[in-house]
């Protein structure tokens, strides 16, 4: 293939890669978009086989490597449950991390005397922004598949510990830049997989997806990076993008969760270990039975469904909406009121609820549905905690304070379904629990709202 | 017109790509559009084979290999995980009755 | 990277910053944003410059200085003349209360 | 000054016009918008004296044409009324299209032997679309100044006409490029000159907009292919910008008037000469006196102004803010209701009413002022005429047919202040003038502003 061939074709992928972006920010294309991304990686994979004056030395281990890595991928993201794509994400943006690492090692290990100032630095920066990603999502994905608290991680002197860290990592890359060493890169790329996860550590874990997409941004970077070495315009372009766009929507997300994307990324430097309440205090609830439930439901005019976390656990989707429509078949306005952050990912319950087909204009947004609560007899919080939780508004320096919750407490009556007294996400205690007007009806949320159709069907 | 002014133009012009076409997207496909740019960033791919196909000793062919099998699972699994999100929206909007894929 | 292909991806990307910057401008906008973009592309006065400092005999000359002269006209006076439109949108936001600037 | 810092210096400026146009996108940024083109493109005017490489041979000259050229365009750009800013505009982008031109023929003269194909047609291609965009816009400039019917001008074979100039500018295109003479090029150029005229000739009135934008595009283009042949990267970025932004703008333009693009453009190829009504036919009308309108609109419960270009034509615009204002403290809801293309330019009224300080919540766009007609007592029309014309809706092939309109028609009474029966801008006749609920006032549309007040005053 010719030189100019191969460039054009390169072209063309990179603006597949920016329709894809494009298709990927409006709901009608994103699928479209996905695809196209995809079409064009594909074509940018083969292609880079007729690359003019490849040697096809190792053509058959880097096609059987291409083969396994397909192989252990697409099983993983097809298997996974819906209520674990995050901790995914993460994970795949981590091998990501670390691709883009070891590409920047290997090209620094063949890094003559000769090479020029900007190709070495380049290599560095990918290396330690790559090892960054690495291990950082390793622990965002800990975190998020709960093999690790979900608390921040804060201990005695940490931020000068982080501090040093960091102050270590550049020192070593002057030294590594300077030297052309491969023992001071291995400590170095050391040093850089400590500070990501001393970096991802301390913070909490609803700020988690937050992280993820930041971390997202820096592998984008890296991979621009890398392509600036191999003077490849693809990798620049396409790299470029993701870091761009992931900066922008890092910082969407943070403001979606009503955080601020400095204070959740130095909140390191800050935050102090703090007294968070146990689970399970001896004090009294209200709790009721599934006809208890169902006798609040049918006598009320407007009901708010206000699903969370433990919807997606239960996998009740199906039946909630079953329930939604046995009320609506009795005359009773119900709608969905959807926190932004409700569940472990940005829009997680309308994904959710779109899976039952749930009609998309009884999904109300958070700013929507708020003023109505007032009006709303019957507020049934399936699975959810924190998202409702009043300490977002009362309790100052309370890991979720700040955050814009949905004032369900504005309603004549609150059900919570829920398995325990355990607490949400933020493990903060929910004094909404004790209130008055609340009725908790234990169990698996699925197995309740089947005991509360039934209930209902018999009244 | 220099090699390295024209790399850092391409540089420029892509970041502002991506600030604008993301800059007015709606909480609810923040996941998939994070998920999605993750899958673009495992054209990673492209320069693990190059390394791979450059490598001069077996450290280095190695270590690419290696690489290449990370980018493929980043890239492959990447796009796959974004679409099974994205299939979940389908169908939602008006156009789709009801009845259409009530049962799971 | 050839220099063919630089400049072709510099063009293609501009494309898209083109396309997306503007694609949401409302219609009051139409009018600056066209005079706007008319001003930019007074920017050839670069070019013009340029080959008049190049002329090689007096026919070259005389074009490119009256190319100068006239992507002057088109540069500068569009710029003022945008500012102008624009200056009238100028304090109608609720900011500004409605006694200032009554008077003509 | 070194080449890198010159390149680098380059692409600030291209940025500079990329933000330049992100803040004209957005009302709050867009004066700072334009100041940052403004800024940039001064860099790039100083930069470009400093080009490494220069000759500074004739230095004085260039400096004395540009001094000629701000002589020439601030003035013209400072005195110019506001109702005639869109033809200044045109006349901009025409010279702006011919100084390409100009650059891409000085350029051709130097085209050795040796030029490269893709530098000759890029050449061929500047001047073609440059000529084209040059005698284009000065015919909509005489268009818009009126200097000319502002009708489509068809003439009985014309199509057949314009097809063969189309051809005979591609085959001299052909020409020159294989033979690279003198004599081709100028004969091409007068092709391309003839080409730009015949285009915009059949193009209505009130398309007129849509056509200038589409040629400030085209001018875009012809820059960005300057910026090739002359290997000068900030042409090509700026060029690209306003080629592709300015045909989003035109798409745009045109969706707001409810016309077609294609439609506008090729309007040539099917238009045929229409029975355009003369105006002033005898028919009765209902004129009434100052007095009779404040009657009406002292007794009014709301009142929707609909400016349009009359109002600018008599700067009547603080007058009918007073107007309103004595409304207003009567206790009467007035609103205006604002057509996208009322007026000469999309946006005029806008414009002209916060010259006077309108309060922005009255003014009202017409998708959200249409359904609130039924329930208005007067509509008072001030110096507009197509954008409240029936005709639009009722009378297919004319030549507003399509176009949304202010369905004024629907309100109580309908009070219009114009100077005479004439048509307005589409040189229609407007069958609601003689409607029932029609009151005319006769003359200039800030006398009669002005007599109205005092009268009610005197109520
Ligand atoms: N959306 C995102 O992007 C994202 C990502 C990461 C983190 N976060 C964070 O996650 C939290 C989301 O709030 P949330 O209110 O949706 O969830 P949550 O606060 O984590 O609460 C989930 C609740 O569901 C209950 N539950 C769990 N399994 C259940 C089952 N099978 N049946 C019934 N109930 C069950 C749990 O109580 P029991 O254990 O007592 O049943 C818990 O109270 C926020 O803190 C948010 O910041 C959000
Ligand atoms: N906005 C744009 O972008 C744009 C650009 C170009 C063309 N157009 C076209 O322009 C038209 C705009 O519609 P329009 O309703 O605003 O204007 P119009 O249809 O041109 O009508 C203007 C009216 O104002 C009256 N008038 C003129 N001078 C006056 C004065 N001093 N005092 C009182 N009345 C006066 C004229 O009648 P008398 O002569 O009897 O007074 C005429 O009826 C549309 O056809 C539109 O497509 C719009």
């Amino acid at each position: 293939m010719s030189r100019n061939l191969y460039d054009v074709l390169g072209l063309f992928v990179s603006v597949c890669f920016i329709m894809a972006l494009k298709g990927l920010s409006s709901p009608k294309s994103a699928r479209r978009g996905n695809l196209i991304g995809a079409f064009g990686a594909t074509v940018a994979t083969v292609l880079v086989f007729f690359e003019p004056g490849s040697s096809h030395h190792h053509i058959a281990l880097i096609l059987g490597a291409v083969l396994f890595g397909v192989v252990v991928g697409v099983p993983a993201a097809r298997k996974i449950q819906m209520t674990q794509m995050p901790q995914l994400v993460a994970l795949f943006n981590g091998v990501g991390g670390g691709a883009a690492a070891l590409v920047a090692i290997v090209e620094y290990l063949k890094l003559g005397s000769t090479a020029s100032t900007p190709d070495v630095v380049a290599t560095v920066f990918t290396v330690i922004v790559g090892c960054v990603s690495f291990s950082g999502s390793i622990i965002t994905f800990l975190k998020l598949q709960e093999l690790m608290t979900t608390r921040p991680v804060v201990f005695p002197g940490g931020r000068f510990v982080i501090a040093g860290t960091l102050v270590g990592v550049l020192g070593t890359a002057g030294w590594v830049i300077n030297s052309l060493g491969t023992a001071p890169l291995l400590i170095m790329g050391a040093l850089a997989l400590a500070f990501g996860v001393l970096f991802v550590l301390p913070v909490g874990g609803a700020d988690v997806p937050i992280v993820i997409s930041l971390l997202n941004a820096f592998t984008g970077l890296t991979v621009a990076a890398s392509g600036y070495v191999l003077q490849a315009t693809l990798l620049i372009v396409a790299g470029t993008l993701v870091g761009a766009s992931g900066t922008i929507l890092t910082r969407l997300m943070a403001t979606a969760m009503g955080r601020s994307l400095f204070g959740t990324l130095f909140g390191a430097f800050t935050a102090k270990p703090q007294a968070i309440s146990e689970a399970g205090e001896a004090r009294p609830v209200k709790s009721g039975s599934a006809e208890d439930v169902a006798i609040l439901l049918n006598y009320a005019q407007r009901v708010v469904i206000v699903p969370g976390f433990g919807l997606a656990v239960a996998q009740a989707q199906h039946t909630v909406r079953e329930m939604a429509d046995l009320l609506t078949s009795k005359g009773i306005d119900v709608a969905y009121g959807i926190h932004p952050v409700a569940g472990r990912m940005p829009g997680h319950m309308n994904v959710l609820l779109a899976e039952a087909n749930v009609p998309y204009e009884q999904l109300v947004e958070m700013e929507e549905i708020n003023p109505t609560f007032p009006q709303t007899d019957v507020v049934l919080v399936v699975g959810a905690n924190d998202v409702v939780n009043p300490a977002a508004k009362t309790t100052p320096g309370c890991p979720i304070y700040g955050m814009p919750i949905l004032d369900v407490a504005q309603a004549g009556n609150v059900i919570f379904l829920k398995r325990s007294m355990r607490p949400g996400f933020a493990g903060i205690e929910n004094e909404l629990l004790y209130d008055a007007k609340t009725t908790l009806l234990f169990g698996d949320a699925k197995e309740s709202l089947t005991k509360v159709v039934s209930a209902l069907k018999n009244l | 017109m220099s090699n390295g002014l024209a790399l850092l133009s391409i540089f420029v012009l892509s970041v502002f790509i991506g600030f604008e076409v993301v800059s007015k997207v709606s909480t609810t496909l923040h996941t998939p559009l994070m998920s999605g740019a993750n899958a673009i960033h495992g054209i990673i791919l492209v320069g693990a084979i190059t390394v791979a196909d450059r490598a001069a000793n077996n450290l280095q062919l190695i270590l690419a290999i290696i690489a290449v099998v990370l980018a493929t699972i980043n890239m492959v699994g990447g796009f796959v995980v974004t679409d099974r999100m994205l299939e979940m929206f389908k169908g939602k909007p008006r156009a789709a009755k009801s009845e259409a894929g009530d049962s799971k």
